[in-house]
């Protein structure tokens, strides 16, 4: 493997030759901004960052079938591979560095209070099949979690093993199919709003529904009347996002779920932004069916490159009984983990449609999830909820005299301000390149192009974790970017200038996929 | 609050910033039947870290730990060392806090880490292409088996009976409302082979057989050639998946990819993640470069920069929710990127000489408890070809047998009465996973109190 | 506390002005690379990042002593605060980023298992003086520490309590004071070679020895002759570095020990560059008196940012009487530590000079140097030595043929390549300018202008923990940086140039300190 | 070894590239007497990591932690809540493993948060300039004595009762040699204002005293007013050293600075730091602007880069070893870096509002504390005002009575007995230090158990 990327080998003998590979620098690197080769490029098979005991030595019994040709991984020593992350690190925007205003991502300050829980050796090294008499204390911080849970929205039961919030939208989606077989009902169809993240359709159609859309209205909500047009005997169900993907809560909730009911389908609700009004609404109370909670959103839990998450998804009593396995509940000797279909007769559970995952939930997020729960209490949660909302339109109320914002006029928006690029029309320049200036600027850029519904739409949210001063600082950032892209377009056609890598290629990744490091290993091959 | 950094005052200016009368007024579109005035009741208000910290850990210590005992409990969950590098690097801000790149010009990070990963992932599979990560290893499986249906436009699917039955499980629960149809075989304690029913399989395999699903080593720890299974499937136009629960073992055992697999999954919590009491957890997914555009998932890709420079983007995105919708390959969004990225890490510290080697040792210890549980009189070593998981036949009901080492604090395996409730022909078998953990004090007291409680 | 340094705070109303405070940003940031205010300036005294249960009410007993006027002290919240400091650690150069080829510090890999190991509750959260029967472990760790140490430098006694390399120099400086006067020997000069660190003569005027320097000769060493001349009756030690400051091994330095016992004094030897002999060779051989180890440089504990270090110091049979409380010794039950001059009685260390901290050491790094020998072993020890050795004369053979290396020609070095600028003669340029080019290129500059025995000093030691492909890339800066130098002097007179900051003036800053942040609060006191 | 990245043929090729024969070709100037020529015998070979971890967690374990127990030792070292935020921080690879900031343009960094926590210290102790940290207070103390011996010409310095005795002890072992002069008061346990000999102190002033050492609250936990005394000194030429070894209580007790002290030196420990068993700790030292050319140790100052941009400096090195050699002010080059960044980072969290709450509960808690103890019968409680700690006068020894608690796993103070061996009249006194992190719980164990003890 050889050292391309990080300097020329030296030739001892002669002397480097004076252009610079690297450009400014012989090395590339420009001071603190480290270039870093691939660990293909780095390590070698016969390089380790491990000891490890002799092996004792013993016939083996892999009957022929032992591993012998080439795997072709590379090592590093320990301190080569500190380095070799640490540096890649580097290269990355984070929430520890700034501002990271997501839309519909709510990227919120990670607490390490609860990565140090996390990492108990009662929580992190407990095996999911050991038997539960030696586990009651992890059983008893999954009870107690899904109770805070039932509490906050105002729902009798909780899923707590789906995966993350598109697991949790299959769950859902899944518990409604079982009570619709269950009255022997076929109805396929589910609507859902053109504003919708992109999971929810495509969790439809993962388990077997025909999806078709429902348009928004003049406000960014929900059109009332188009989907109560819409819905009929076929209808199964209805996916709404509230508050919604504009950032605007849907006033007319209560309403369409009593209409959905009254079609004899259920109300799926993508509780993504839940954060907007937890601890001030209770989802319940506005007659949803089922919802999944995003706890690597609004409870905070550490998903870095995109992942991991945890979706829990609370109940209706119309749906409780068909709630996904396995699922604790009390018995006579402390906390019980019921796991199979034979396990749970007579339970509340006897029409569970089943397991959805291998073992029991994310349980390093629950921990992180409660840790961050109970720090707050029920008082810090809604201080969550109006700081994500105050934030956010203070965001709206110091921008929207430049930067086009569609719904401003319907009032306030909730945990996200929501605009579109119209106020650069004729610079030629879009919301992308105004993303990539705001890069320049040290911030990571707002969600750009989603929702759908508006055009080229910045989606900005905050979260309550962004002090005064921080918006302040965005504001004024995101107001000097607009006037000056405005005075002078050509300035930012193609930023950024200063982060480690100008714009990257994205077409030609695509045209020819390049997906992994190839070389006379794998040519030979 | 300690997280919260508005002050009344700031809350105040802000306010009046926005025009705003107080908070409420800001929740204005929240109907009346809805609207709460004060903290929900029932739960508790704000604590202290320090108290946090002191109820969680009083929990936390309810538990008993892997590491506080002798330790032999696998099926799909393993006790490996990690090293403490592992947990320092993905607790690095950048890391941990970053999101998932979608602004690659300030993702290099993380993107070079999915590109190294998916590298690693196809090698030590054997394949020629891995994604950025899924769930976990079962629900990978069913993706795989959602895949097979796009690529061979066929519904069915052979399941065989060695496949991890919570796996089959969640396949079951997946396809019950769609038309796939699945083909279950049942699992039998076969001295010598048990769970091994490729030969049926591969007789099973026709025309209509989108891809026939097996486990290696499978549930039972039994390790077998695939390769005739694979002829008999390419032979029929179906795809072999082939799962991997214990992805340590390809340091040892041919890959699946050697083996003819077309797409392989599996759980890769063993290298650099802790047991967490099953999750979160790693899906791994690797197949063919021809079937690519079928996969679901995330793909990370090499491209250059405006100045002509290496860099990493995602790419191939229109097989995605996000922009393809009700037609995308999958509904995953957010996978398991710490968890690839401490999978990364890890293997990057084994290396290839590393990894052989801790193969070769989780081989060489399970070798040597095998042959001394065998040993007690009345068990039965059922499995003997094997690579650091076995199953072993009691003389009674493994399931009380497993709650009475526990009182002695020996963990010492799954018992199939866990596994397989109902299935009475299996409820004797115990299923024990040895790792580099396990010392020989560990072994000592496991067979003392097998011993003592067959006894 | 006021905004300023982080971009303007926004008028709401009105623009920002179109000049750009930060230059090229608005916020002054460069995309990843990012500034941060001082807390003063970030931070409120009305803002905590923390929450404490509330105070019981009880009448209090200060006595009228409350302090009431204001404190000053800022406080920000959690997320603000994790940003403060992780983007202030993003403006420094470390170990984890890439070579810290400090000449002298001994920068290596710092093994996370050395940390994790040092935060066990059972060694990071117990008392130094809880009832001894509840620390054996602690006092078993102590005792196996000093058990490698004696061993490693075969020598019979060890003292753990010194906290850094210099106050184990006092340590060994005040056990020769007491041995000397034991024997009513009133001697008080100490020789010190001109090459020594400057922690030696300032260590033993502390205790109040006179110093006298003595020369090195042409070959970089001490100059035997001259200092066999100047023992005598009135020479109470010769303080002796070995490797020397110039990464040279002192050959003579048996015969000087010889010869120093003979005059009737002691020879003490700096430590601090054991990395060069560990396992190769044992001090004590060489017949030196008393010796510091540094456990932050040669076994690796971490002291980011100037500390903490930890220097015990063995002794030779002459000395071991005479060194300082407190020390574990085996008991009836168990190992005990004797703290206390009274409690000592019939040990061998009834001439002990006494306590020299508060406590007894630092623990925190004995746990950690103990992680790291026990890693090693006996074998792997040896081979740290070795290949820091072989990285350093690597280096030499890499870079003596384009730099100065006043002392090649003597043979190999140890574990620190020594290069004067002398190859600059002419350009104007000099090591500083040398210093600085490297920041650019991504690399921490050697140690400059010492020792003060060669001309523009550039004193590299890479240690064990560099690969080859890390010196090779050092080696090629470092060839076309003088390489470049010699054709362009001008293009290297203002480096650095991507660094966060350009050169910062010293002289400024001595002549009129600003050694705190002051404000109206200060003004007013 | 993992630690070591060259491999076998890297050696080779690099050994040629000197023109080396082998290894030890490059030690050719080690004395045959010396020679070694295999690894040093009497020790074990290198380890794997998990083996490491093994062994030194059984040592742990044998250890009595404090927060496992009702704790309520001080005496010089605190057990306080530290957040999980402050550990992380210091974790931070750019911190933990950066050097002495010698090339500012690179280590912003760490010179910013010197500069903040040099700002901190001083409002803190009330001074105008602290400097970047010393080893630990007792060290720190003496180098104060040093400094005043420079700033006053004087040799004489007068030693209160009070101050921690192993303090005393240091600086009696650095003077022992040199012509300094001390006068060591001896600590009395007057009921109300035990080890108070303040008055006596000022009386003992004279044209011919460098420095009068006071500690506040003193090792008894007393607080006393020191303004009399400060002016005392002045009146004489000569300088108020005031030592706070718990440095909370300057949250709660006017700070030395507006007491008139000229020189303060100061456990740091308290805040941001643990136990530890004693070290690594933090020494805090601070000044009057007008002495700074005579300290010691490390100072940051502010300045600008060739930009105008500010940046900071490590300044007035003319006073430091490397420049001055042996006319330096002090000997000290390591410091407590890492120690002072997790105190500064703590201090941020706490902020004046934190800082204030968190010294009022301690205060609240020991009065409360106090109160329950000083009605046990027997048991007297000599410390009248203090902060977090005081002392009781028990019926009998007080060093056996520690060691019964401990067996009842109780970890309740520390006995002067242990303190001062020799001292007959001091042995009864027990000296107890209760901070946030004590329940109530642990003052009905702490009760009870005290009362079993003596009954
Ligand atoms: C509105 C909305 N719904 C659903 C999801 C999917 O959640 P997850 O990424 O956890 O699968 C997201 C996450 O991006 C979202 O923003
Ligand atoms: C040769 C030498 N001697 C002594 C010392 C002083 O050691 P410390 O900094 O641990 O006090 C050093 C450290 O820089 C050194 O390099």
């Amino acid at each position: 493997m050889t050292m391309n990327m990080i300097g020329r080998v030296t030739r001892l003998s002669g002397e480097p030759a004076m252009e610079l590979p690297g450009g400014v620098t012989f090395t590339g690197n420009k001071a603190l901004m480290l270039e870093e080769p691939l660990l293909f490029e780095r390590g070698g098979v016969d390089r380790t960052g491990v000891d490890l005991p002799p092996v004792p030595d013993v016939s083996d019994r892999l009957a022929g079938l032992g591993r012998s040709a080439a795997i072709g991984l590379p090592g590093l020593s320990e301190p080569e591979t500190v380095r070799h992350y640490t540096r890649l690190s580097r290269q990355n925007y984070a929430i520890d560095l700034g501002i990271f205003p997501l839309g519909s991502c709510t990227m919120k300050h990670n607490p390490r209070l609860n990565e140090k829980m996390a990492r108990l050796p009662g929580f992190a090294d407990i095996h999911p099949l050991q038997p539960q008499s030696t586990v009651q204390g992890a059983l008893q911080l999954i009870d107690t979690l899904a109770h805070w849970l039932k509490t906050l929205t105002g729902m009798p039961e909780v899923a707590m093993s789906p995966k993350a919030g598109a697991h949790g939208e299959l769950c859902g989606m899944l518990a409604i199919r079982a009570a619709l077989e269950a009255r022997g009902d076929a109805r396929k169809i589910v609507l859902v709003p053109e504003s919708a993240h992109g999971t929810n359709p495509a969790t439809a159609a993962f388990c077997g529904y025909a999806v078709e859309n429902i348009p928004a209205n003049a406000r960014g909500r929900v059109d009332v009347d188009s989907l109560l047009a819409r819905l009929g005997p076929d209808v199964a169900a209805v996916m709404i996002t509230n508050p919604n993907t504009c950032g605007l809560f849907e006033p007319d909730l209560v309403q369409i779920c009593d209409a959905v009911h009254a079609a004899g389908a259920f109300v799926y609700c993508d509780g993504a932004n839940f954060n907007a009004i937890v601890g001030r609404v209770r989802p319940g109370d506005l007659g949803v069916d089922a919802m999944h909670i995003n706890l690597h959103k609004t409870f905070s839990t550490p998903h870095g490159g995109g992942g991991p998450g945890s979706g829990p998804v609370v109940f209706s009593a119309a749906l409780a009984p068909f709630a996904p396995l396995p699922f604790v509940r009390k018995s006579r000797d402390g906390l019980e983990l019921v796991e199979e279909w034979q396990a749970h007769q007579s339970s509340d559970h006897d029409h569970s449609f089943g397991r959805m995952v291998a073992f029991h939930g994310q349980m390093g997020m629950f921990v992180r999830a409660l840790a961050y729960m109970m720090s707050h209490g029920a008082d810090g949660l809604r201080q969550v909820a109006e700081d994500a909302v105050l934030n956010a339109n203070y965001i709206l109320a110091g921008l929207q005299d430049i930067y086009t914002a569609p719904f401003a006029d319907t009032g306030p928006c909730m945990h996200e301000a929501l605009f579109s690029d119209d106020f650069l029309d004729g610079t030629g320049l879009t919301t992308l390149d105004l993303a990539k200036a705001m890069i320049d600027e040290g911030f990571h850029p707002m969600t750009m192009y989603f929702p759908l519904v508006v055009h080229g739409a910045m989606l900005i949210e905050p979260t309550e974790t962004e002090s005064k001063a921080s918006l302040d600082q965005l504001i004024g950032a995101m107001r000097s970017i607009a006037t000056r892209m405005l005075a002078d377009p050509d300035a930012f056609r193609s930023s950024p200038h200063l982060a480690p890598r100008r714009r990257l290629d994205e077409t030609a990744a695509a045209r020819k996929p390049v997906l992994g490091y190839r070389d006379a290993l794998d040519a030979a091959a | 609050m300690r997280y919260l950094p508005l002050t009344p005052a700031d809350r105040t200016a802000m306010l009046s910033t926005i025009g705003a009368l107080d908070i409420d007024a800001l929740f204005v579109d929240v109907p009346e039947s809805a609207w709460l005035t004060r903290p929900i009741a029932g739960l508790p208000l704000h604590s202290p870290e320090m108290l946090v910290e002191r109820e969680l850990s009083a929990l936390a210590a309810q538990n008993l730990h892997a590491g506080s005992v002798p330790f032999f409990v696998g099926a799909g969950a393993y006790k490996h060392h990690v090293p403490a590098t592992v947990d320092h690097i993905i607790q690095r801000g950048e890391f941990l806090t970053a999101y998932t790149p979608y602004q690659p010009e300030i993702a290099q990070g993380t993107l070079q880490v999915l590109f190294e990963f998916q590298s690693q992932v196809a090698r030590l599979t054997g394949m020629e292409v891995a994604n950025a990560s899924m769930y976990d290893g079962s629900t990978a499986m069913t993706e795989a088996v959602f895949m097979a249906r796009r690529v061979t436009r066929r519904q069915k699917a052979l399941v065989s009976g060695g496949v991890h039955p919570h796996y089959a499980n969640v396949l079951k629960t997946l396809t019950q409302f769609t038309d796939d149809e699945l083909v279950n075989f049942e699992p039998e304690l076969t001295p010598g082979r048990p769970g091994d029913d490729l030969a049926a399989l591969a007789a099973g395999v026709d025309a209509t057989t989108s891809c026939v699903i097996v486990q290696n080593p499978n549930i039972f720890g039994h390790v077998a050639d695939l390769a005739p299974l694979a002829d008999a499937c390419h032979a029929a136009g179906a795809l072999l998946i082939v799962v991997v629960t214990e992805i340590v073992s390809l340091g040892a055992i041919r890959s699946p990819g050697e083996m003819g697999a077309d797409i392989v999954v599996g759980e890769g919590q063993s290298i650099g993640n802790g047991l967490n009491f099953g999750g979160p957890y790693l899906g791994l997914f690797a197949c063919r470069d021809k079937h690519v555009r079928q996969m679901p998932g995330r793909l990370c890709g090499e491209t250059v920069d405006a100045d002509g420079k290496r860099g990493f983007v995602l790419t191939l995105s229109t097989r995605e929710q996000h922009i393809r919708r009700e037609k995308a390959t999958s509904n995953i969004c957010t996978n398991s990127g710490l968890c690839a990225l401490a999978f990364s890490v890890h293997l990057t510290l084994l290396g290839e000489k590393g990894l052989r080697h801790l193969a070769a040792l989780n081989h060489a210890r399970a070798v040597q408890l095998a042959e001394r549980l065998g040993r007690i009189p009345g068990v039965e070593l059922v499995t003997t070809r094997f690579f650091n998981e076995f199953t072993l036949k009691l003389p009674v009901e493994a399931r009380p047998v497993v709650r009475k080492l526990a009182d002695a604090r020996v963990l010492g395996g799954v018992s199939l009465g866990r596994l397989y409730p109902g299935v009475t022909n299996l409820q004797n078998g115990l299923i024990v996973a040895v790792t580099e953990s396990a010392s020989d004090a560990d072994f000592d007291a496991f067979e003392d109190a097998l011993d003592e409680v067959l006894a």
